[in-house]
């Protein structure tokens, strides 16, 4: 491919390497505040690429789409994710069920395995930035493997929501955006989560007075 | 099938020369066995006084009697009779022949067996209960050893009337049958078992371990302990005539054939002369089993009975 | 007034009231109103499109054809029949002092939400709208399920809203590599997301992108309708959970995640060769059917072992659909349609009977049919219903799948009967001491409503023996379009 | 009515005892009004079916096609003479039933434990209607349906009291078992529509149209065996009856014995000889077998029960077993065209199927008496009931002598047309099935003998002798209704034992029907009152004359003794062998009775026993008699699942990164994996 890529595809891949690799220093960060600003890094990286992709094809809603990641990922979900963690007293260190080498390991596994399983899917792709469906795919499954590791709600929370953040990449950078009812609805849907989420946390902590998931294994079978 | 005079009246014979000459055929066998053993013999129409005997008698009943136990000896003495009737001793020409073949003759004795089982059950005492299990002991390994010598015959004869093996066997070629030959060991086995003789059990016997038949009869008394000797001296004429029909039946007389008949009754007394004579030999030289003897003993009737069987489809199907 | 207007607008426009003015004397009144009219308005709906064909609301945005105002149908009447039967239940609930007034406003304020997510999901051309809705729905179930706030409920509703959550999050994934797909060939605008436009173009659509997505949307989707080894969730989430919500997450809940599925799947058939969705969903449901069966013998709590019974039907019914054809669709549609009547009917009757005898575990439960001969026999026939006995419905689907399973797919019928077998040999035997046998009984403050019980379990006796020619007409209709 | 075919006569039939049932709960408490209204009714309606499908016998197979049923597969009905014969039995034994029951359910208290009386003439009566579309359905469905109504029917008949743990776990392990052998009718169905490829039409016509390879045919027999083999109680599958049978009331047990198990039998024969359409040799030999095992095994464990309506139970077991033994021996002769042997083993089968079911209701029925006069099911608590009991005593010696396979009653004819096909198989063209299968019968022999010590130990102990316990005392006979309800079943009983001629030549049809040909021919020739299947020369049996004779010695030889002699009797104790204190408990006890049996055939039983030593303070004896099938079979089976089980509940270990990680795993090895 003798090619110039253009600017724009050069950015938005370069924002998606960004948001990559953010999810793995997600992965290997075991401070819980750390944690929710990297989140929020990675939210903005998003915004930006969102941005990028805006103005390239000029399509309006992928403007308020960028504004609304912006407002939402990048600001308000951390905020109240820090308010929580202060308010709730959550032990800072975060200690993960497998250590943190492994999981970087199992990590990088991963991204080669979502890069094979998109490959063949981003030669089809006719858009500017071929390559962030892989990478949207491996942000998804980096942020499934930190809540399979990680033992603390917050931190699930975090990897649930980093988890959207890929989505959000591939449904902007690889295809443009969804339509705009769409995306309003899954925004809200989060948000409500969040909500949601925050008002459970305090239960849990009412109930357990801790929020380690641990306790939270009584129901079983066996 | 006609029903004509001459073969009602020689049924008619047959049946009243059973009834008579059953307790005869008993006190034979007595007289045999006094002989054998050394001692002094009863007269041989002994079974006979002894009946008149009982007839006057009074009847004394337990008080807990119930009309079943009175019952009993009656239809006993019915199927006693009525296997009599079917046997064919002198002449095949029976009318009531085809009411039960062989198979069915087997069952009459089953039924005599149940409703004697039942009657020494019912006073409830400790005797009768015995007499009763150990009689239905023996009733169901004798009665399929029985059933299968009968088979076994009637494989050869291709039939189970008792009326048509006769006629057949007696009509054939003397060939030798290695089956007829188990199958009379197994008969005459069951016969023994089957009529409460030495080495099953024991007819003249009181001891109470040992009692079978005895046992199951304590309780009667006067014309009801009658009718049921009289139908134990007509069950084992009744063995005796099915095993020479069966083994021996040369000379019994065929239908119309009035000269054979005639023929054919000293031939008949003479036959059950030497049985009885036999029977009281293997009664004096055998001693009476444990009572858990007899299962062998019998098991070993239903075996070779089978290997008759066995035998037959083996050696002579090809034949 | 347009009635599918009226039928989304009862719901969602109820529930802002009962969010305010919860807590009033009528409310629970206004609850079972709602969900009458909404009802109404449904069954209203399914005579005009049964009459008149699919039509379409909000621009293209909402379609309704025979497909889906067979699940409207189903959703509204369970719903109606289910706030029948909470009314008194939850009534015995704060009687008891397991739950105080705001806690009610909550359940019914959700309760009627839950069902506008519902009936929208089911309504929506939009994938993406569908997917917005199956979340929310997840939102507003996740509060009924966590409503006693005890530890136990506490933690099913956060598993539940972790792995539903996560699950959901991989359907949107699957939704995206859709849209991705379907831009290819209707370009970039609004339609790309609208199914009757896939549909039409379904064929052209990429199938190695399909591949991805149709799994992606199953895994998704199939964590909501609790394929195994997806399911941890449910078991959890509709023992300790208040029954009612038990008895619309197993009845509804389920069917509209499997519905989603059925929607992409008739796509991915279009697109990908080899029935390869089919095949999925096959495997899926023969895992899930065999899985469930083999779990149900070691459960101690009532509603946990119907909860997996729930799970063992929806494996039966996504190999149905896998097997795919006019007949399998036909029997899996019935057997959503069944499942959903009788398993909302065990539930009413085992909330019954826990709020008799105070507890769920099985083995504390004795003699039902001594305490209240009504709940005794509801539960009994229900649970023989479910086990597919017939004259139940339950075992006309049955008989349809298995008999259409040996036709086609002989190597799977030892399995699903081995489980059959299996479930029976469980669910029976613990049914059977609860129902029989001796007890003592405490009554309770408002009388227990056995109706909703029995008029479920008559229409699946009834289903079981005929099925009224136009309901078959219907079900052809539907299955027809599934391809 | 004129113009109205049989089939709709039973069709009315069905909804009329629907109707009698659903009427029982417009007053569910009404004891009075279920009892002497409702089940006299049923009986009526019995009556009705009874004489329509006898006389449709031989009339052209009439179907139906009803509106109910699944869209593409409404029920179909057919009404041909193989089902006349079943309905026939179920008519008439059904009616004696219902007509004791009117009788029987009428203590508060006693039968309607734990179910209202109303709820219970619901199940009876939906039971009986549930038999009957059975025998009457022509599609797969239809039959599942009806089939498994029967089982669910008679399973809340058989669980009637739950009040008690036992009687629910034999109603857990009936329904189960039923359930099992359901999905095997099922399986055997779809074998015989074609399988895969196959037609896929599920109607018993498509079913004869369908032809099937060796292999899967048999695979259709084999399935058809075990589940029917299940409902009919054949070995090894045969665990629920001697724990659902006493369980029940006894007219259920007497139902269930009597016509439930038939329909099981009928399904045998419906499957193999009129819908799989074809029959291989070794089909005979495998039911042969089993039916030979089972006969065997049921009645050991007969010979040796405390309980009487286990007794009965194992009893049923083995007249089960000469029913798949009569079968065995039709297929193996239909195998080889050999028609009018096979048709003799037919008869023998439809034959044992009618008198079974009327001996055995009757002796479960004579139970049900009993237990309602003395509480007792325990033989060991029993005896000597003829004295305040002599109709039961009477009617059940009646039901004794079937049972024991003797003439002249019923159970007899069925045995001696059995042993009269035997003779018949060494002329079998198979090398060794012509010696083996002549074997056969000398097992049917022993088994027909132990039947007879197993009937004598039944009757002996609870009828004769003297009373175990002082409250026996206080027994009575059986009501009206009830003695009614008995002696029509004795009526049957003695029918069919002295008129085998008249009713094989009506029960004749269904053999032709299925054979091609009958015995009809030669019955008629010979006349009704003998009995001659292939001869007069051959065999023959005339059991009127039997009767006859024996009744009129009797008869004779009473008056004659009396004419020659006396009548006198006197009343005096029981002989006491000079050792005063004899009461009843020096009786045999049921233990003792059947110990022989327990010697001689140890190793057929798994036993515990205890003997009392000498230091006891208190000695007891006691042996228990367990089934060896319990732990070959069953507890395997049930820790094998168990043991699956824990295994995979390790699934659900509680911890969500666990479950999240299944949901992990399960979408890589996809994305890796599936490809189209």
């Amino acid at each position: 491919m003798n090619a110039v890529i253009p600017l724009s595809a050069q950015l938005i891949n370069l924002f998606a390497s960004v948001i990559l690799l953010l999810a793995f220093a997600m992965l290997a960060q075991r401070r819980v505040l750390k944690l929710i600003d990297l989140f929020a890094l990675q939210g903005f990286t998003l915004f930006l690429s969102t941005l990028v992709v805006a103005v390239k094809t000029g399509q309006s809603h992928l403007y308020y789409s960028a504004a609304l990641t912006l407002t939402l990922k990048a600001f308000l979900l951390p905020w109240i994710l820090h308010r929580l963690v202060r308010r709730l007293h959550v032990k800072g260190e975060v200690e993960p069920l497998i250590n943190i080498p492994t999981t970087m390991l199992i990590g990088i596994a991963l991204v080669m395995i979502s890069f094979n399983v998109a490959l063949p899917i981003s030669e089809l792709s006719s858009s500017i930035a071929r390559g962030t469906l892989g990478i949207a795919l491996a942000v998804v499954m980096l942020a499934f493997l930190m809540m399979i590791t990680r033992r603390k709600a917050v931190t699930q929370v975090v990897g649930f929501l980093s988890m959207e953040n890929g989505l959000f990449l591939a449904a902007t950078s690889a295809t443009y955006g969804m339509p705009m009812v769409v995306e309003l609805g899954i925004a809200l849907d989060v948000l409500v989560g969040v909500i949601i989420l925050g008002v459970f946390f305090f239960q849990i902590r009412d109930q357990f007075d801790s929020l380690d998931i641990h306790h939270m294994e009584r129901l079983k079978d066996n | 099938m006609t029903f004509s005079l001459s073969g009602f009246l020689g049924q008619l014979f047959a049946i009243v020369l059973a009834l008579a000459l059953a307790p005869l055929l008993t006190g034979w066998v007595n007289q045999c066995r006094a002989w054998l053993q050394n001692r002094g013999a009863p007269p041989l129409l002994q079974p006979y006084y002894m009946l008149h005997k009982l007839f006057h008698k009074d009847v004394v009943l337990a008080h807990g009697a119930s009309s079943l136990f009175r019952a009993a000896p009656f239809v006993i003495f019915g199927c006693m009779v009525l296997a009599c009737a079917i046997i064919p001793s002198l002449s095949t020409d029976l009318p009531f022949a085809p009411a039960a073949d062989a198979l069915a003759l087997v069952g009459v004795f089953g039924l005599a067996r149940v409703f004697i089982a039942l009657a020494g059950m019912d006073i409830g005492t400790s005797f009768g209960t015995l007499g009763g299990r150990r009689e239905m002991l023996v009733g169901f390994l004798a009665e399929p050893a029985l059933l299968i010598v009968i088979f076994t015959v009637a494989l050869i004869v291709q039939s189970t009337s008792v009326a048509t093996i006769v006629e057949t066997l007696a009509h054939r070629d003397f060939i030798i049958y290695p089956s007829l030959a188990f199958a009379g060991v197994a008969f005459t086995m069951v016969s023994l078992a089957e009529n409460a003789r030495v080495p099953v059990d024991n007819p003249a016997t009181h001891l109470e371990l040992t009692m079978i038949h005895e046992a199951m009869i304590l309780e009667y008394s006067g014309r009801h302990l009658a009718l049921i000797e009289w139908a134990a001296s007509l069950k084992l004429y009744a063995y005796s005539c099915l095993g020479l029909a069966l083994f021996f039946p040369w000379g019994i007389a065929e239908r119309d054939n009035f000269l054979a008949l005639l023929a054919a009754i000293p031939l008949l007394l003479l036959k059950l002369g030497i049985g009885g004579f036999l029977l009281a030999l293997i009664e004096t030289i055998n001693a009476k089993m444990r009572i858990f003897r007899a299962p062998e003993f019998l098991g070993t009737a239903f075996l070779l009975a089978v290997l008759g069987m066995l035998v037959k489809l083996l050696l002579e199907n090809r034949v | 007034m347009d009635l599918f207007i009226l039928m989304l607008a009862i719901p969602l426009v109820s529930g802002a009231l009962l969010t305010v003015a919860g807590e009033r004397a009528w409310a629970p009144n206004l609850n079972v109103l709602a969900s009458l009219g909404t009802f109404l308005a449904a069954a209203g709906l399914t005579v005009e499109i049964v009459a008149n064909g699919p039509r379409f609301a909000f621009g293209e945005q909402f379609f309704i054809d025979s497909l889906n105002v067979f699940f409207v149908a189903l959703t509204a009447f369970v719903g109606l029949t289910t706030s029948i039967f909470s009314g008194p239940y939850m009534a015995n609930e704060a009687a008891h002092g397991r739950l105080t007034k705001p806690r009610l406003r909550l359940y019914k304020s959700m309760y009627q939400f839950f069902m506008f997510t519902m009936l929208a999901a089911l309504t929506t051309n939009n994938l993406g709208l569908l997917w917005v809705m199956m979340e929310a729905a997840t939102l507003t179930t996740v509060l009924l399920v966590s409503l006693y706030r005890t530890p136990a409920s506490l933690e099913a509703a956060w598993k539940y809203f972790i792995l539903c959550g996560v699950g959901i999050a991989q359907a949107l994934f699957g939704t995206i590599l859709l849209y991705f797909a379907a831009e290819r060939v209707l370009g970039h605008s609004g339609t790309a997301l609208l199914w009757t436009h896939l549909v039409e173009v379904k064929g052209q659509l990429e199938p190695a992108i399909m591949v991805l997505a149709f799994i992606f949307l199953l895994v998704g989707y199939g964590t909501k309708v609790g394929l195994a080894p997806l399911h941890n969730w449910l078991p959890d989430a509709h023992a300790e959970g208040p029954t009612p919500v038990s008895a619309v997450l197993s009845g509804l809940l389920l069917n509209v995640a499997l519905y989603a599925i059925l929607r992409v799947k008739v796509l991915a058939d279009g697109a990908i060769p080899d029935n390869f969705a089919g095949n999925l969903m096959m495997g899926f449901g023969l895992f899930t059917l065999l899985l469930a069966a083999f779990f149900l013998s070691r459960q101690k709590d009532v509603k946990r072992m119907f909860a997996y019974s729930s799970i063992e039907h929806m494996g039966l019914i996504t190999f149905a659909f896998g097997m795919g054809g006019a007949v399998a669709n036909f029997a899996g549609l019935l057997h959503m349609t069944m499942h959903s009547l009788t398993k909302s009917a065990i539930f009413f009757a085992v909330g019954h009977a826990t709020q008799k005898t105070g507890t769920q575990i099985m083995a504390d439960i004795r003699g039902l049919m001594k305490i209240n001969p009504l709940i005794g026999w509801g539960l009994m026939l229900g649970t023989l219903a479910i086990l597919g006995m017939p004259p139940f419905g339950v075992f006309a689907s049955e008989f349809m799948i298995l008999t259409h399973a040996m036709k086609h797919h002989a190597w799977a019928t030892p399995i699903l009967l081995l489980a059959l077998g299996v479930a029976f040999a469980a669910i029976f035997g613990k049914v059977q001491p609860m129902v029989f046998g001796e007890t003592e009984a405490k009554r309770l403050p408002h009388a227990p409503a056995i109706t909703p019980v029995f008029v479920h379990l008559g229409l699946v006796l009834m289903l079981g023996l005929w099925i009224p020619p136009y309901l078959t007409r219907w079900f052809h209709e539907a299955a027809r379009m599934l391809g | 009515m004129p113009g109205l075919l049989p089939i709709d006569t039973l069709l009315i039939v069905a909804c009329a005892w629907l109707a009698i049932g659903a009427a029982g709960l417009v007053a569910p408490r009404n004891t009075r009004f279920i009892a002497r209204t409702l089940f006299p009714l049923g009986a009526l309606v019995g009556i009705v079916a009874g004489l329509v499908a006898l006389g449709s016998l031989g009339s052209p197979a009439q179907t139906a096609v009803l509106a109910i049923g699944l869209p593409d597969l409404p029920f179909h009905l057919r009404l041909d003479n193989l089902s006349a014969v079943f309905v026939l039995l179920l008519g008439i034994v059904s009616a004696g039933i219902s007509i004791y029951a009117a009788g029987y359910f009428r203590h508060p208290g006693q039968g309607g434990q734990g179910t209202a009386p109303g709820v219970l003439c619901v199940e009876y009566h939906l039971f009986l209607a549930s038999m009957l579309m059975v025998l009457l359905a022509d599609d797969a469905y239809a039959f599942m349906v009806a089939w498994e109504t029967m089982a669910l029917s008679s399973f809340f008949l058989v669980t009637t009291d739950h009040r008690h743990a036992a009687i629910r776990q034999a109603g857990y392990l009936y329904l189960l078992i039923a359930h099992v052998g359901a999905i095997a009718i099922l399986l055997s169905f779809g074998v015989m529509t074609g399988g895969v490829g196959g037609s896929g039409d599920y109607t018993f016509a498509g079913m004869r149209a369908q032809e099937l390879s060796p292999f899967w045919g048999s695979v259709a027999f084999l399935l058809a065996l075990f589940g029917f083999g299940a409902k009919a109680g054949l070995l090894p599958v045969h665990v629920w009856l001697p724990e659902a049978h006493p369980a029940a009331p006894s007219p259920v047990s007497a139902l269930m014995s009597g016509v439930m198990l038939k329909t099981a039998i009928y399904g045998l024969l419906r499957v193999s000889f009129d819908l799989v359409g074809m029959t291989l040799w070794w089909w005979g030999v495998v039911a042969l077998a089993i039916g030979l095992l089972t006969a065997l095994f049921g009645v050991f464990y007969a010979t040796v029960q405390s309980d009487m309506k286990r007794l009965l139970a194992y009893s049923s077991i083995e007249n089960i077993g000469l029913i798949a033994v009569g079968i065995g021996l039709t297929l193996i002769f239909h195998a080889y065209a050999m028609e009018a042997l096979a048709a003799l083993a037919l008869t023998a089968v439809l034959y044992h199927c009618l008198a079974h079911a009327g001996f055995k209701s009757l002796l479960f029925l004579c139970t049900g008496s009993v237990l309602h006069a003395t509480k007792e099911r325990s033989l060991g608590k029993l005896g000597g009931l003829i004295g305040p009991m002599p109709w039961v005593a009477w009617l059940a010696l009646a039901g004794v002598i079937a049972g024991a396979g003797l003439p002249p009653l019923s159970g007899f004819v069925s045995e001696w047309l059995l042993l009269q096909g035997f003779l018949f198989s060494p002329g079998l063209p198979h090398p060794w099935l012509n010696m083996v299968v002549p074997v056969a019968a000398a097992i049917v022999a022993l088994v027909a003998a132990l039947a007879g010590f197993a009937m004598v130990k039944f009757y002996g102990i609870i009828f004769l002798g003297q009373m175990r316990e002082p409250a026996l005392k206080d027994a009575h006979d059986a009501g009206p209704w009830e003695r009614l309800g008995l002696v029509w079943l004795g009526g049957l009983t003695l029918l069919l034992g002295v008129l085998p001629g008249t009713i094989i030549l009506r029960i004749d049809a269904a053999t032709q029907q299925l054979l091609g040909k009958g015995l009809a021919d030669r019955v008629a020739e010979n006349g009704w009152w003998m009995l001659a299947p292939i001869s007069p020369e051959r065999a023959s049996y005339e059991p009127l004359l039997f009767l006859a004779f024996i009744v009129a010695t009797l008869l004779f030889g009473r008056w004659l003794v009396r004419r020659l002699y006396h009548g006198r009797v006197r009343r005096s104790p029981a002989w006491d062998c000079g050792y005063h204190f004899q009461g009843p408990r020096a009786q045999d006890t049921a233990e003792g009775f059947s110990q022989p049996i327990r010697r001689i055939f140890e190793p057929m039983f798994r036993m515990e026993r205890h003997f009392p030593t000498l230091r006891d303070k208190e000695p007891y004896y006691s042996v228990k008699v367990e089934d060896h099938f319990w732990y070959w079979l069953y507890l395997p089976v049930a820790r094998a699942a168990a043991w699956v089980s824990t295994l995979i509940t390790h699934l659900q270990g509680g911890r969500i990164a666990v479950y999240l990680m299944y949901s992990f795993v399960t979408l890589i090895l996809l994305l890796l994996v599936a490809r189209p």
